[in-house]
């Protein structure tokens, strides 16, 4: 009985010990990271999130469903639905509608009195000029979010075809 | 024949072109209107010098290169620019692109450009390849690339190797073989031209085991120059032996990376119609204004090769050949392998047709009904990329995109030997060459998603910083207030 | 003995089978359900199974035979699965490729009842340490190519046209069905 | 004057799945009227019954799955299957036998999957497979062959039907005077009652190169297969390889014990070695696609087929081989994709 206790005891050291010793290890890739590399990086809010990766976390935890990104389309929901193991469905209508085709900004430089609100707005730094200064919008770095549409006073961007893929 | 030629996939198939053979070139009769496309040529569209209402004379220059990748373009006939307006364009589908059309006056008063003919020797490699281009000469293989931007892009330290190609490997099309047999000092006098532009140590001329006349004729061009820096090299008549790559790798034993170009690894490839038309330049003065154009198929009473102007209307050059024929069913710019078929005749020969098939049922017979891929493989033994199409088939529904580019769908060259053995009848090549810029948008898609990502993670990082900056600032300010109280 | 190996094969099954198809197991699809995944997963396999077994049995033949705590056997089987599994997971997160890409991944690996039941196998069949290895190790590979296997015929069945009813399990279970079959041509293999 | 348009390639070959079906089908057709001379004409009882059940069930299945029935039902494929599972059953076999295991392969192997194309086993080893490992005595009940001095009960034709529709004998007859094991089967009892290699095979059942009659009828499946060959229907790649790994491995056995093993020559001559190789796993569906990866999947069915036959406990082990590889086709196919032009070799 007691060689039977003195065993155990042993050997759950032993794991004891095993465990404690990889628990330094890195960590695995967490689901938050696949989950954003599904996502389109479009960082356009419409998913109601400040982002894809906030997105991407929120559906991590359980908050968020996998058919708020508009942009992503049908594939990218079904890539999630297929990641996260529940069955797919169409990217929900209060979320916007699936565009067509990529879709970048233009800035109509006429118009445009430099007021910089566009420039804040950006998620990511695709629109260059300085205060007072036309600015334009950098497309092959636009990712067509339409954040920078809103806060124009001027209303002069509007949205254009992205300009073909070029190989 | 090496192994490696036997191994090199591809095709032997019915040629078709026995019957376009037997009379020599001719001249295809003048028209009273001639429409010159203004973006016949791969890359960027010319830009007009003329007007409408302008006069203009043979030969006269109408519209020069946009920078970049472009080419000159030149007025086939004189007369008047009636207008500069979109017209329907074969090379465009039959859709309309933005063209200069000229009434002939049929006077064919030429322009006298006093620079046209030089001596090729007495000018430097550079004058000569800005010579070429003044030729608005482009590849006349049937891409149309301009000769000038190719060679440029070509140039290399020791010069690269020159690689003529004469292997017509497609069906019908026989411009190539008949050029070979009348003008083949025309080809030898634009090798020579082309080494000199080069720095080129040696030329090869590629030509197919199935033309012997063209040999023959192209033979005894060869021996006459006495110029040892050119050989002539006899490949298997086996489509797409022809294509640039295929034929690199069946002349030199070496594979242009799928990346690159083959000038990447010393090569320039030209095809000898192209040769030809820098001779007519460089010797005679005349710019790239007519070529050779096969017309043949059931469809039309008689076939021939005609020399024909650039701008005259395919329905000119038929009726040249008596007509359709109560067979006729389609209409086809190049070989049956690739060529586009066209809804009507009513458009202009471009530089680029080398070929029109007037196509009857007999000629094309229609294809069966479509059934299952049952894996058999034909393809996978004739495809010249050396590619699974049967696998590429199996992931394109639904759209595998990582399994796709694994197999290689983007170095899929849309050669159609894949469909031509294919038992289940499926229209391979045409899945394929709609699936490529998917799969091109959906890897660029994934890179321009990784930069977006890390633009907005950056984003993120420099709005903390500035955020926790502008606290530390506030703090620092406040504390003066604060210290006498301390 | 071919009892034994119809017996094992069939539990190599089974353990494929609930590892990788039951629809219980969908949120762990991302290690089995492709290649990848399956890949690091038959790695984790082929080092734990031979690892677990040999220690097991050299344990149960030195320790608990001796002392008469054959009853403990499978307690004691067990922890020594939870302590190498975690050494296992080290190892293979040295290479990024096989880096497990989702949480669970070691429960699955320590409830696999694989390596369980290869350890409980090896102890009662095998007379010395050197055949324990080799059996564990020939039933490593075999569990880990058929982890493969079926990863792959599940990728390729992606793309077939599929009775909307039989995708995904049913025709997993088929697929099983028909291998099971297939394994049968072993049946005699080994005389004893 | 407008024509209609069509994308490139404009003019293809002219082949269809059911010429390359019809072909196989037509170099069938030596091994069939052998196997008729010898066994008498059970088989071709049992090709009109598994045919007729193969169109069946193929009906069936397209009608459930909503596709439609005439190109389908005329592709032949359902037809090559019936025949290839009728060839490897007992010429007398009752006739529930062929029917279940036609429709098992059509039905289950076949369309559950995706049909046509889509199938990662081999039907017709599917329904083999099943039929053995669930009726191995009726399926060892072989007879004879016929002409070679062996002692035989003639069956007329009407008898033969007979005795297929209600699997009991013309009352003159009983079994074991009817029936006699194939050669492979002969040789496994055999040499497992003690006898050496050369008394085992001293029976009258076997010839100069594998079983009587059985020789024969695998020299026509071999006429057949390069047949199939020379009209480019198969490849060389699965036969080569799949005949090379018996030879190489009953050589190599051979040589170590001629006393215990049989020679690579009777390996080749017995059983469905020709016929699986031929016809059999250069089945194109359910093979590896790519030629490097058609070697490894024909040398790793002939390996197999060797080890089932002479160590395994049934006597013949291409069914189970190939249903084995069909299961690593996909992981095979993954990890053999030919260099691409123009990529690092």
């Amino acid at each position: 009985m007691i060689t039977a206790l003195v065993t155990i005891i042993i050997l759950a050291a032993l794991a004891g010990v095993a465990t404690v010793a990889t628990a330094g290890a890195p960590k695995e890739i967490s689901l938050a990271d696949r989950i954003d590399a599904l996502l389109p990086q479009t960082q356009c809010r419409r998913c109601t999130f400040a982002g894809c990766r906030p997105y991407a976390e929120a559906i991590a935890q359980g908050a968020a469903d996998i058919n708020q990104c508009p942009p992503g389309g049908e594939r990218t929901a079904k890539a999630l639905a297929r990641l996260m193991g529940v069955p797919p469905k169409p990217v929900g209508k209060e979320f916007g509608v699936v565009p067509d085709s990529p879709a970048v900004a233009f800035i109509e430089e006429d118009a445009c009195i430099g007021c910089t609100k566009c420039i804040q707005a950006c998620p990511v730094d695709a629109i260059v000029g300085a205060s007072r200064h036309m600015h334009t919008v950098i497309a092959a770095d636009c990712t067509g979010c339409e954040l920078c549409i809103p806060p124009c006073p001027v209303d002069c961007i509007v949205m254009r075809p992205a300009p073909a893929v070029v190989r | 024949m090496t192994a490696r030629e036997l191994l090199a996939g591809g095709l032997r198939i019915e040629a078709h072109k026995q019957r376009s053979t037997k009379a020599p070139i001719r001249a295809a009769s003048l028209t009273e209107r001639y429409v010159i496309p203004l973006d016949q040529h791969s890359g960027l569209p010319a830009v007009p010098l003329v007007k409408p209402s302008d006069r203009v004379r043979m030969w006269q220059p109408i519209a020069q290169p946009a920078p970049g990748i472009s080419a000159w373009l030149h007025s086939p006939v004189s007369g008047e620019v009636i207008a500069i307006e979109p017209r329907p364009a074969p090379h465009r589908l039959g859709a309309p692109t933005l063209s200069i059309v000229i009434a002939n006056d049929g006077r064919d008063r030429r322009f006298e450009n006093a620079a046209a003919i030089v001596s090729f020797e007495q000018i430097s490699p550079n004058e000569a390849c800005e010579h070429i281009a003044r030729g608005g000469i482009v590849g006349l293989g049937g891409a149309a690339f301009p000769t000038a931007n190719k060679l440029e892009s070509s140039l290399c330290e020791n010069g690269p190797q020159l690689l003529l190609n004469g292997a017509e490997c497609e069906p019908y099309i026989s411009c190539d073989e008949v050029l070979m047999r009348e003008r083949a000092e025309d080809i030898v006098f634009g090798a020579r031209a082309l080494l000199h532009a080069l720095c080129s140590p040696n030329c090869t001329i590629a030509i197919e085991d199935d033309v012997p006349e063209a040999q023959a004729a192209l033979r005894q061009a060869v021996d006459k120059a006495a110029d040892p820096r050119i050989r002539i090299k006899v490949v298997p008549a086996i489509y797409p032996a022809g294509g640039e790559r295929q034929l690199i790798a069946t002349v030199f034993d070496a594979e242009v990376p799928h990346d690159g170009l083959p000038a990447d690894i010393g090569v320039v490839c030209q095809n000898v119609g192209t040769a030809a038309a820098i001779a007519r330049w460089i010797r005679d003065g005349q710019p790239l204004v007519s070529r050779i154009v096969t017309v043949t198929g059931d469809g039309v009473s008689e076939a021939g090769n005609w020399e024909t102007r650039i701008g005259t209307p395919f329905s000119s050059l038929i009726a040249d050949c008596g007509g359709y024929t109560e067979r006729m069913s389609r209409l086809i710019m190049g070989g049956s392998m690739m060529g586009t078929s066209l809804a009507h005749d009513d458009l202009p020969v471009v530089k680029a047709t080398n070929c029109i098939i007037a196509a009857s049922a007999l000629d094309l017979q229609p294809r069966g009904l479509e059934m299952p891929c049952i894996r058999c493989g034909n393809c996978s033994q004739v495809c010249p990329a050396f590619l699974l199409p049967q696998q590429l088939h199996w992931y394109l529904q639904p759209f595998d995109s990582d399994q796709l580019a694994r197999h290689g769908l983007l170095d899929c060259i849309e050669c159609g030997c894949c469909d031509y053995v294919c038992p289940s009848q499926i229209p391979l090549a045409e899945r394929f060459r709609e699936a490529k810029p998917l799969l091109a948008r959906e890897l660029d898609a994934h890179l321009s998603a990784d930069a977006a990502r890390a633009r907005f993670v950056a984003r993120n990082e420099r709005l903390a910083r500035l955020e926790a900056e502008h606290r530390a600032k506030l703090a620092q300010k406040r504390r003066p207030k604060n210290e006498p109280t301390s | 003995m071919s009892a034994l190996l119809l017996i094992l094969l069939s539990a190599v099954l089974v353990n494929v089978m609930a590892l990788t198809r039951m629809p219980a197991w969908r949120p762990f699809e991302a290690v089995t359900g492709t290649l990848q995944g399956a890949q690091g997963l038959a790695i984790a396999s082929l080092l734990a199974i031979p690892t677990v077994a040999a220690i097991a049995w050299s344990l149960s033949t030195w320790l608990l035979e001796p002392n008469a705590l054959g009853y403990l056997r499978t307690f004691v089987f067990v922890i020594v699965a939870v302590a190498v599994v975690p050494l296992v997971e080290l190892v293979l997160r040295r290479d990024g490729r096989l880096q497990p890409q989702r949480p669970g991944f070691t429960l699955l690996v320590t409830t696999n009842s694989a390596v369980l039941g290869i350890a409980l196998m090896v102890d009662a069949r095998m007379q010395n340490i050197v055949d324990a290895v080799s059996f564990s190790i020939a039933m490593a590979v075999a569990l880990g190519f058929l982890m493969l296997a079926f990863a792959a015929l599940h990728d390729r069945l992606q793309h077939a046209d599929v009775p909307k009813v039989f995708r995904d399990a049913p025709l997993a279970l088929v697929s099983a069905g028909i291998m099971a079959l297939a394994f049968m041509g072993f049946t005699g293999l080994i005389q004893e | 004057m407008t024509f209609p348009t069509a994308p490139a390639p404009h003019a293809v070959a002219h082949d269809s799945v059911g010429r390359v079906m019809r072909i196989v089908i037509y170099a069938l057709l030596p091994t069939v009227a052998l196997h008729v001379m010898f066994f008498g004409a059970g088989l071709l009882v049992q090709i009109v019954l598994g045919a007729a059940t193969a169109l069946i069930s193929e009906a069936l299945a397209l009608r459930l799955r909503h596709k439609p029935f005439e190109p389908f039902l005329k592709d032949g494929s359902a037809i090559v299957t019936a025949i290839l599972l009728a060839l490897c059953l007992p010429p007398l076999a009752p006739w529930w036998l062929v029917v279940s295991g036609t429709a098992f392969a059509i039905l289950l192997a076949k369309h559950l999957y995706g049909g046509l194309g889509a199938n990662p086993f081999n039907p017709a080893m599917v329904g083999y497979a099943v039929l053995l490992v669930s009726f191995p005595v009726q399926l060892l009940q072989w007879l004879p062959p016929a002409g070679m001095d062996i002692e035989q009960a003639k069956l007329s034709m009407g008898e033969t039907i007979q005795t297929i529709l209600t699997g009991s004998l013309p009352s003159r007859l009983t079994w074991d005077a009817v029936t006699s094991p194939t050669p492979l089967d002969a040789l496994r009892t055999n040499l497992k009652m003690g006898m050496t290699m050369a008394e085992a095979q001293a029976a009258p059942i076997f010839g100069a190169l594998g079983g009587r009659g059985w020789e024969w009828i695998n020299l026509a499946t071999l006429a057949g297969g390069l047949a199939l060959l020379q009209l480019r229907i198969i490849r060389w790649h699965i036969p080569v390889a799949m005949l090379g790994a018996i030879v190489v491995c009953a050589s190599l056995m051979y040589m170590i014990d001629p006393g215990t093993y049989a020679g690579p020559i009777f390996h080749l001559t017995s059983g469905a070695s020709l016929l699986g190789a031929f016809f059999i796993a250069t089945d194109p569906i359910s093979a590896a696609t790519s030629d490097r990866g058609r070697l490894i999947y024909g040398a790793g069915i002939g390996v197999l087929t060797y080890v089932i036959r002479t160590w395994g406990g049934y006597p013949d082990g291409v069914a189970f081989a190939v249903l084995l590889m069909n299961l690593s086709v996909p992981l095979i196919d993954r990890y053999t994709i030919p260099r691409i032009y123009g990529h690092a070799r």
